[in-house]
């Protein structure tokens, strides 16, 4: 006996295990690649006009301003860029199915559902500027700073959620994590945790298929959907590309939530079309065919087919949009462009609360350190 | 204002959780078995039965999803002080502690505070197995936004502990499990020196014994034994490892021109060294002999019938001042 | 929306979503609490007389020697003892079904998973003494050594695994952790690396209801071994006082790993009738009555009444086996008894395999301090 | 015999692996994105390529998990080395690496070891997000069964990670990263200096530099500047923090008087702190100016746009100097 390749292996089981997955499709849409409205026997949704106008903007403008940041980043304006590119139906139908109320808690990647929470998206491009470690008022927008240690918070979500039950308020929360962070001990941590309180408390998967080079196969193998049944709690697979059923299923979960039957889970199935990050370099270990595969499940195309094809958008609408999101391009530009470098003092802020005598020791003695410069060019004191 | 009490250093926890819980209803208390059970040393005694399940909360077993939603719970406005049950079993939490707790405030440009208070029963001394004497507090001073505390009397217990609480920073607080059951005065009216205040618990002109938690005793003994010899040592409560008042220890050292510093923790990279590196630079020109560090080896701790062997007792100490004294 | 009390909460979550436990009976048992043979559609058994009086007289030998454990605590021989009282069968049975060549991963309450391993019993008590911290080789019997920090032992037990199927050896490991484990993120991610590299694992939870002071449902609000299937390998529920179902049951897991089908989990249901360490008072939490309806479904007392209704076994045989015990507790106490304390200048070996220098100077300080008081009392030097 | 290569310290590990896997079948390399892609740094580059999915092993993404299996695979015989693909992300297998891999070969008495060697590219200066540009080597050097290096040079780095595999306990092996492309000579047939040595780099007499990894380059460039004002400055490059080699620290001390440690890890508990107490009790009638320490603050690393500020650069250095030749 010896480990086979991972193909064989996780096809194998996944294909022997999947044992719940015969009850219902395994995947929700409501909206086909193609443009097509489709119904879902356990989900719907009925959106005006605007609304529906509206979340094609939400992915449009995200879009834009994403693209913008990759450009950014290629001048040198930011050190690193995180792109969503193929996720923003998953990001857009998942944020637009929140109340104010509830609190969201993102990885590093949900500059869509940040949009959708009113968070200005120069907010978002500090950490990646290098400006500060992230820097909103995660309360002014019930939208918690973007966390990098994959996985951890999935537990602050819980705690917020436990928090938000005993207040006796009908908040729900949302966590974002990604396939890979599917194997991190924090996220079945979580899960228990969550569980064990009945916790309100959506789990929202985006499971991109990578994480950096590593495809899902190597965090699991069977759907990561079915996860959390045994922990105690319900399961369910959305095409992420397909916005009308992301936003369907993730308030129906969000409603599971608020009205006491505790947490669930939401593998959103999409796609990340660009390369992890603009550190990254994908065609190390993916190959082409898979993202033109997908790009033909694009988000946005498919809900711009709908529109048109429906009547419930003209060109000039599409224009519009088109023309608002290369203003907004146009802001986050010249916003990142403006934005200050901090104060080296900034060194010793906010590091404790309440105060910390070594911090005040070194603060004083950095100042005078950098005093000895004064006037003069860097390093000319020697 | 009530009279002064008697009690036992774990009674003094327990009377301050109590209180904290009573005054301030977004206090909560959680951790593995600190419910019904009371937590395994009793700190937790009658606090669930009187507080409820809602804010005396037994935990699933999971130290990283302990720390983890109370970072949550702290967000959302509660004070939470979580269990520890024991010093060994910290680490799975350590990844929650150093990257989100310690930095969260800083993260958010002081927009977040987290209040979290963590409870460790820590040290040796008390015939345990495995895992259930080690002293990790220099692997949480190291990391910035953590405050590091350690009691070494049931007053400062209980004081600490209600300050600790309503700090508006995560705290780590180590208490000394082998001194549970001293007992001492409480005056719960009293007006505290602040948390990361050191004491001169003992006044002396020849060197200065610095120690905090269950190591104060072990000095004070020591301080005793060398009195009998007509050597008069000082001894220093530091009570906070993170920040340590180094002020009031440098005035000590400045009178008595020596230094040893005590603890449990491994000698190599224990708080002693930075005690000793400080020290030195500030007080070069007074001091007669380098700071001298007793405490455990680079060892795991060892099983209970060695630790009589490992631990810092008065003879070590004494050792360190004779070794000190003859420079 | 509040948090609601535990039973109400996961009786309800629990009831809801325990979706796959009606496909079969929840728990596998082909020996009833009666004494009486069952059949069960998946499992099956067939042992000859000599080897069921030698699981009867193995379940005796490890409840004689563990009483007598707790009595040297009682006497100030051991500082704590961790006893498996009402946990023989789950043990025995499991350890039986073991080959020399697999290889076990403990936690701190295997004593009879150690005697079917052919680990001298003294061996375990030298940590509960306070001589060593574990101290017997491993490799000898395949048994690993005691693990304290729950859980971390489900880690090494699927790399060993992934490492013997590398060799490929058909050897299987088994992991045992408790119900209070299965929270910890070390047992989730164990599961996910068995899945994922298909290692022939069997993760064996003994589910006694308890993790100290908290009952299960403090960890879980659906069944345990329902755990798994969400990581993409099947799980069972056995029961845990019917060794010949436990026997059973491992060994189809085994066989399973060993084939190259990959982990699987097992549960054994079982309850600990003693307090959970010496130095634990379980009065504080827990009712006489679920002990006294546990006692009922004693382990040994089932196997009895099987071998003596059907004639297997006689009275003599059965005083064979109290006598060689009690004889084998005697070897126990006086085992312990002459146990030597260690040298001082032990705590200075093997911390390193290849020498540090550290530790040099550190241990002839030491000695050098030692050396002060020979001849002496102890403190006398003073 | 092979003549000596220029390489880059990353191109010098990536050999010392490739060589180490094909002359010991045991040896495994694992962690997150070590194959195809050859890890975030390439490090690994091109190994899987060549010797298979079997032994070069991309691993589901948790560090614990990672930790923990290598472990499990060291006791059946391998020889894992696991990669952290940042320092700031060992935190979660903080336990497995405390608790289990520094201890269980005393735990068993010497039966079982655990030759893992766990590669974390550490420290700043990449202009890199939160968690990217940590030094966290004081929290490994303290734990006793573990030993913690980091090689300034190629030379080094290929050494001194065919040593660590080699080695038969657990090794921390901190890689400068932003150092991976700086080049030197690498001789695949000389015999290298034992692993723990420290090494003088720069001969001088007015004062010791001691660092290791990253800030031996800044170190050197130092004493250059400082040699131009008529100083001449000592570099002693430590190369292992567990064990530190004081013996030839002492030596360079003893002759020079002086001595500033230079880390980019915070200087409160930092190993500077280890090496200032340590020097100055064996130096203490030497020493004409305390140890001075130059490292990070006692604050979460910046972002990027103020590391300049954080790090220790040549004038940060130079002024300690400045301090200590004013004693
Ligand atoms: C604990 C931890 N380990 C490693 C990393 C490095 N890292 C950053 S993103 C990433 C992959 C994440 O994959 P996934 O969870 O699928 O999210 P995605 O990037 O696809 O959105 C890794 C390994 C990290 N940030 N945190
Ligand atoms: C990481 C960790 N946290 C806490 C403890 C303290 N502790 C020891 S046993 C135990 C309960 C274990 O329960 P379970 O897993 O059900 O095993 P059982 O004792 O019932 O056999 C706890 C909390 C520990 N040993 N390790
Ligand atoms: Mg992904
Ligand atoms: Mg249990």
């Amino acid at each position: 006996m010896s480990v086979k390749s991972t193909a064989a292996r996780s096809s194998r089981g996944g294909a022997k295990r999947r044992g719940g997955a015969g009850r219902k499709p395994e995947l929700v849409q409501l909206l086909t690649p193609e443009g097509e409205r489709v119904e879902h026997s356990e989900y719907s949704i009925d959106l005006t006009p605007e609304e529906l106008r509206g979340l094609y903007r939400d992915m449009v403008f995200t879009r834009r301003f994403d693209g913008e940041a990759v450009t950014l980043q290629r001048q040198g304006e930011l050190g690193l860029w995180a792109s969503l590119l193929g996720q923003e139906a998953a990001q857009i139908g998942s944020g637009r199915a929140t109340r104010p109320d509830d609190y969201v808690f993102p990885t590093y990647r949900e500059h869509g559902v940040a949009w959708t929470r009113g968070v200005d998206p120069l907010n978002l491009l500090g950490m990646f500027r290098g400006v500060n470690n992230g820097g909103w008022d995660p309360n002014q927008n019930n939208f918690h700073l973007y966390t990098i240690v994959i996985g951890s918070q999935a537990l602050h979500a819980t705690g917020y959620a436990m928090g938000a039950a005993k207040d006796g308020s009908d908040s729900a929360v949302i966590a974002y994590f990604g396939d890979g962070a599917s194997s991190q001990g924090d996220v079945a941590e979580a899960f228990t945790f969550a569980a064990v309180y009945n916790a309100p408390v959506v789990f929202f998967c985006q499971n991109n298929q990578w994480a950096i080079s590593e495809p899902t196969e190597r965090q699991s193998r069977v759907p990561i959907y079915q996860r959390s049944a045994g922990f105690g709690f319900p399961g369910v697979r959305v095409d992420g590309n397909d916005v009308l059923a992301v936003l369907a299923v993730t308030r129906a979960a969000l409603e599971h939530a608020r009205s006491g039957e505790g947490p669930m889970l939401v593998e959103a199935f999409t796609y990340r079309m660009g390369a992890h990050t603009t550190s990254d370099d994908a065609t190390r270990y993916r190959l082409d065919e898979e993202t033109a595969e997908w790009a033909a499940k694009d988000p946005i195309a498919r809900l711009k087919t709908y529109l048109a094809n429906e009547g419930l958008a003209d060109e000039a609408f599409f224009a519009e949009v088109e023309a608002e999101s290369d203003a907004l391009a146009k802001r986050v530009r010249e916003g990142v462009r403006a934005m200050p470098n901090p104060d080296p003092m900034a060194i010793f802020d906010n590091i404790y609360a309440d105060g910390h005598a070594l911090v005040d020791e070194e603060r004083a003695q950095f100042a005078a350190y950098q005093a000895q410069f004064e006037g003069s060019e860097e390093g000319a004191a020697r | 204002m009530t009279a002064p009490k008697s009690m036992t250093i774990a009674k003094a926890i327990n009377e301050s959780l109590r209180t904290s819980l009573e005054t301030d209803p977004k206090v909560l208390v959680m951790g593995e078995d600190v419910g019904k059970l009371g937590g395994v040393f009793r700190i937790t005694d009658g606090l669930q039965k009187d507080f409820g399940e809602d804010r005396v909360i037994d935990t699933p077993l999971a130290e990283s999803g302990i720390i983890g939603t109370a970072i949550g719970l702290a967000l959302r406005g509660y004070r939470p002080v979580a269990e520890i049950q024991f010093d060994g079993f910290v680490f799975p939490a350590y990844d929650q502690i150093v990257t989100q707790l310690a930095k969260m405030h800083a993260r958010a440009l002081g927009k977040v505070k987290l209040p979290v208070v963590i409870r460790i029963p820590y040290g040796g001394g008390i015939g345990a197995v495995e895992h259930h004497s080690e002293s990790p507090e220099a692997l949480f001073a190291h990391v910035a936004g953590l405050k590091v505390v350690s009691p070494a009397t049931p007053s400062d217990a209980y004081w600490m502990m209600r300050q600790a609480i309503e700090c508006d920073d995560p705290v780590i607080f180590f208490e000394p499990k082998r001194r549970y059951w001293d007992k001492g005065e409480v005056d719960t009216s009293a007006v505290p020196a602040p948390l990361h205040r050191a004491r001169v618990v003992r006044e002396g002109t020849d060197l200065t014994l610095a120690a905090y938690g269950p190591m104060v005793k072990t000095c004070l003994e020591a301080a005793s034994a060398a009195e009998e010899e007509g050597r008069s040592l000082e001894v220093v409560d530091l009570r906070s490892m993170s920040p340590i008042d180094f002020d009031t220890l440098q005035a000590s050292v400045e009178k008595t021109r020596r230094l040893v510093v005590v603890h449990e923790a491994p000698v190599f990279l224990g708080t002693g060294a930075e005690i000793a590196a400080r020290i030195t630079e500030r007080c070069f020109f007074h001091l007669e002999a380098p700071v001298l560090r007793v405490g455990g080896f680079h060892a795991p701790y060892p099983p209970a019938r060695l630790e009589e062997d490992y631990l810092p007792n008065l003879d070590r100490v004494l050792d360190s001042v004779d070794r000190a004294l003859a420079f």
